[in-house]
């Protein structure tokens, strides 16, 4: 599973009025990882995504998919496309037709597939993603939970093999960001690779494999999560703050609280599992 | 047919030196001689004051259409900023008068088209300000004026809605591109035969762009309007 | 987003009074229209062409780009202007080219020539007038001069909701498209034309969901059926109307020695 | 402080559809207080909110306001708005036109000052909002944090008593968030009323005086923030967690890491403080 799957290579990434967007951005993203990206508005996520799908063009550096140059022809493209899936932040923006089967159907019938295979598809996504009892429905009548729901289920529907979220949590209640949990869960069992944008820094730390710090278009981190959290200055410098479980965890392993021989907690269960377990120093 | 020879020897010395966009037909700033320009002005005016009082009514029965109206000239200005594909594989901007008219009404559609014309001028610095009137008049009056006519006089005639819509839209746009070789016509005559003649060479040459894109904007509008009916 | 308009934003002359720059460039247009001539439409390109690019600072590349922007219009146009058909006899004698196919005559007069030449000319002045009036003044500072000229209340509010919201509806298409390419939306004619339908038909129906929530939100904020602002402050300067006098006086002198002369 | 600024009886509110978003409220607001109003997205706090601010008229039921029922004349409705404004979520469906100055004077000059006091009312909630630098800018031009508080300056420059706010965070990364905190503190320090709903339990357990919440359009719990998160039956029909510095206060205490005498800590900063602090029992 420690394929390399993207390789950036200096990445720069310049906008026509002259603001730089992307400066000099090197990393490999490996096969079958659960990554988050994190970053400020505007630091550039949404355009590091957009270059992963070709939908940008680098102006200087290179990407490299499975050892090979990223190609700009529409043939190439429509391979590269079919491999990366984007969900956007704002599902109002990717669903816009019909009903619920017909959008998700949308990126099925591009890809050219029979009719047959088509339908199989979407049926199948709409399984995974729960929203078979909605197929029949108009998409504005859908709560915004529902559309980020449907609004995956048809990238799900195309069958790439790695899935790019933007914010995949903004804007909804607690109770539809645990759904939209448990949906990244079903998506990575498949063995898919998973890169997605968020500010719920607890969410990251307790989700990821991997963590990307972007800020002002340069790369500041990327690695594991703990030793994320362990570094100040690139806390500081990014505006990120500790997720609460870490923080927690230090201050009453400081406190002796907890046993400092105990691994970081990740979660809040793990943090809670460890004080009930913990019997004094 | 030796007529028509010269014609497609001369269309493709155009089409060799055309680049594959086009802006829709705007007369440009500083082509039109003072006294046409003043004179197209003048032909717009009372359309556009016409077009003003019916708004106005509507407006004091419904304080919601000022809105509305406000936010689709915006969307008249966005739609004609989109790139289609034309028929001949190039791309071109729509003129979104046919889809306009049907959405709104010719009368709403006079203010509204002028007012985006306006900002094509503003921030595109497509067509010009002395050339506002002139292409306000095409634009904004003649092309929605057809466009409404077509499309009534379709549905009189119980043709099919597709028919009826794909109708509009595309004689909305050729009338536009008539009326805009008219106008140069009137303005630039030709030394043997006048007007006329003025006006064969404009409207060929027109031909060539406009006529793919009215058929590519027919196209379009025939399938936005039938989204919009299962709104 | 839109380029001009950010540069009639940031660039150095955004804070001289909109109406001097509207006086210099209308005076301009309308001279230039009304004498045709050459030497005088040359002087006015150099002048205004020089106010944008060393006065505002509009990047030189980003001017020579925008000239280029109306060339197939002003091609395609003076070449129709310039030749001529007839069948049979050609009624003139001073021609610069003729060919003649079957009875059909094909050919450029002299006075065509020099039409399309002063043509050339005037529209390149007009629209550097064109593009130092856009370049240097925001939008909203020319509504403002709009409103003060008296123009209805309930048009300008129509042009300052469109104005707006244009920003708006152009980021959600953009979004949209995005969003549609990512999934294969644009690789075909066909799918082109079914991707933009429904874009456009999303963006149509947000007018509807737009216009009911600014309805709300400006209802709440007192709207009592006229958009009411403060005005921008800009001041009226001795030094621009001196300036403005000036181009305008050597452009009349420039016509009464030179004019014709080209 | 204790005044009762409205009073809400049996509020019913049906869309012309048939569905019933507000049923049978009744609840006080007291001036001066900071109000988080909780519920899941299509709970009822909007619609809530357009009531309080005399835009949709209750189906049954009224709002008293100072004790005087609310009329909807037109007079009565400006001398209403003036005392009640309100932020909604999404700015750009509340910035009108002009560039930042001459949006926030819309409000002040819709009111009939004149120009004097509208040009220092503008002028001082620029200032209060911080957005004095970007006042010649054009709202196209603003990222969605300035626009949120753009849209703020145009409320406060109308001095109403009470502010009602839509989600004032939704969509900002932490770094804006955190801006616009410090707005809402800036606000109450000139002992205005602020309601605000949103979907940051953690913030609202912090900040708010009390919390309201709102499940399906009824009323399920009015008053202290500490007593609502130890009714756990309120939290599992309203789908709310509990803010984690008040679970974690749980479980030390139930540890007896923390000890049971100290009162709830309302933030991380009092959490850390009594852990900090804590010296066995």
């Amino acid at each position: 599973m420690d394929e390399v799957l993207f390789e950036l290579k200096q990445l720069t990434y310049v906008y026509p009025d002259g603001t730089a967007a992307l400066k000099n951005i090197s990393l490999s993203i490996r096969k079958g990882k659960k990554i988050a990206l994190l970053g400020n508005n505007g630091a550039g996520k949404s355009t590091l995504f957009l270059h992963l799908n070709g939908i940008l063009k680098s102006t200087s550096g290179m990407i490299l998919l499975e050892g090979k140059p990223v190609q700009y022809d529409r043939k190439s493209l429509l391979t590269l496309r079919k491999k990366v899936g984007i969900a956007f932040q704002d599902p109002d923006s990717q669903l816009i037709s019909g009903n619920v089967k017909q959008d998700i159907s949308f990126g099925p019938m591009n890809l050219g597939w029979s009719k047959e295979k088509v339908n199989k598809q979407t049926e199948w996504a709409m399984k995974e993603m729960d929203v078979t009892s909605l197929q029949d429905r108009p998409i504005h009548f859908l709560s915004l939970g529902q559309k980020k729901r449907v609004a995956f289920a048809g990238i799900l529907a195309m069958e790439p093999e790695v899935f790019l979220f933007d914010e995949p949590t903004a804007g909804l209640d607690p109770y539809y960001s645990k759904q939209i949990k448990q949906v990244l869960n079903t998506i990575h069992q498949k063995e898919k690779t998973i890169l997605l944008s968020t500010h719920d820094i607890h969410f990251a730390y307790e989700w990821a494999d991997e963590i990307i710090v972007i800020s002002d278009g340069e790369l500041l981190y990327h690695g594991h999560p703990v030793s994320l959290f362990q570094q100040e200055d690139i806390l500081v410098s990014a505006h990120l703050e500790k997720p609460w479980v870490f923080e927690t965890a230090q201050i009453l392993k400081k406190k002796q609280l907890l046993s400092a021989a105990n691994s970081m907690p990740r979660s809040k269960d793990e943090l809670f599992e460890l004080i009930h377990s913990f019997k004094g120093e | 047919m030796k007529y028509f020879n010269f014609k497609i020897i001369y269309f493709v010395l155009l089409l060799m030196i055309v680049p594959t966009t086009s802006f829709a037909m705007h007369i440009m700033e500083g082509f039109l001689p003072l006294e046409w320009a003043i004179f197209w002005w003048g032909m717009t005016l009372p359309f556009l004051i016409l077009g003003f009082r019916s708004i106005r009514k509507t407006i004091k029965e419904n304080p919601e259409a000022k809105m509305i109206l406000g936010l689709s000239g915006a969307f008249a200005f966005v739609l004609s900023a989109l790139k289609i594909p034309s028929v001949t594989g190039s791309c071109s901007h729509p003129t979104g008068t046919g889809l306009g008219t049907i959405l709104f009404g010719p009368f709403a559609m006079t203010i509204v088209g002028t007012i985006v014309l306006l900002f094509q001028a503003l921030l595109l610095a497509h067509g010009g300000l002395t050339t506002l009137g002139a292409n306000s008049f095409s634009m904004a009056v003649v092309g929605p004026v057809l466009a409404y006519l077509v499309y009534k006089g379709a549905g009189k005639l119980n043709w099919s809605y597709s028919a009826a819509v794909f109708l509009a839209a595309f004689i909305g746009d050729l009338g536009t591109y008539l009326m805009t070789s008219v106008q140069l016509a009137l303005a630039f005559p030709s030394e043997a035969g006048g007007f006329f003649a003025s006006f064969t060479k404009f409207a060929g040459i027109f031909a060539f762009t406009q006529l793919p894109l009215a058929v590519s904007e027919g196209l379009l509008t025939v399938i936005v309007m039938n989204f919009l009916k299962k709104y | 987003m839109l380029l001009i308009d950010k540069y009639a934003y940031i660039n150095r002359l955004n804070k001289i009074h909109p109406a001097e720059k509207m006086v210099l460039t209308f005076f301009l247009l309308m001279f230039s229209l009304a004498v045709q001539d050459i030497v005088v439409s040359i002087s006015i390109f150099i002048v205004m062409s020089s106010l944008t690019i060393f006065a505002a600072k509009i990047p030189f590349r980003y001017y020579v780009k925008l000239l280029l922007l109306p060339v197939f219009f002003l091609v395609s146009s003076t070449l129709t202007i310039l030749f001529s058909f007839a069948q049979g006899d050609i009624p003139y004698s001073a021609l610069l080219w003729r060919i003649e196919i079957g009875n059909w005559q094909i050919f450029i007069s002299e006075s065509n020539a020099e039409k399309v030449i002063s043509l050339i000319f005037v529209v390149l002045c007009s629209i550097s007038c064109l593009y130092f009036l856009i370049l240097t003044t925001p939008v909203q500072a020319i509504f403002q001069v709009l409103r003060k000229l008296k123009v209805p209340a309930l048009l300008m509010e129509l042009i300052e909701i469109t104005y707006r919201f244009i920003f708006v509806f152009i980021e959600s298409a953009l979004r949209i498209y995005l969003a549609q390419q990512s999934r294969l939306g644009y690789h075909s004619i066909k799918q082109t034309f079914h991707s933009l339908a429904s874009l456009i038909s999303a963006i149509f129906a947000a007018v509807f969901q737009r216009a009911r929530e600014l309805t709300v939100a400006m209802d709440s904020r007192g709207y009592e059926g006229e958009i009411l602002f403060l005005d921008e402050y800009y001041q009226y300067s001795l030094k621009s109307w001196g300036i403005i006098t000036g181009i305008i006086f050597l452009i009349i002198i420039v016509y009464i020695l030179f004019g014709g002369l080209l």
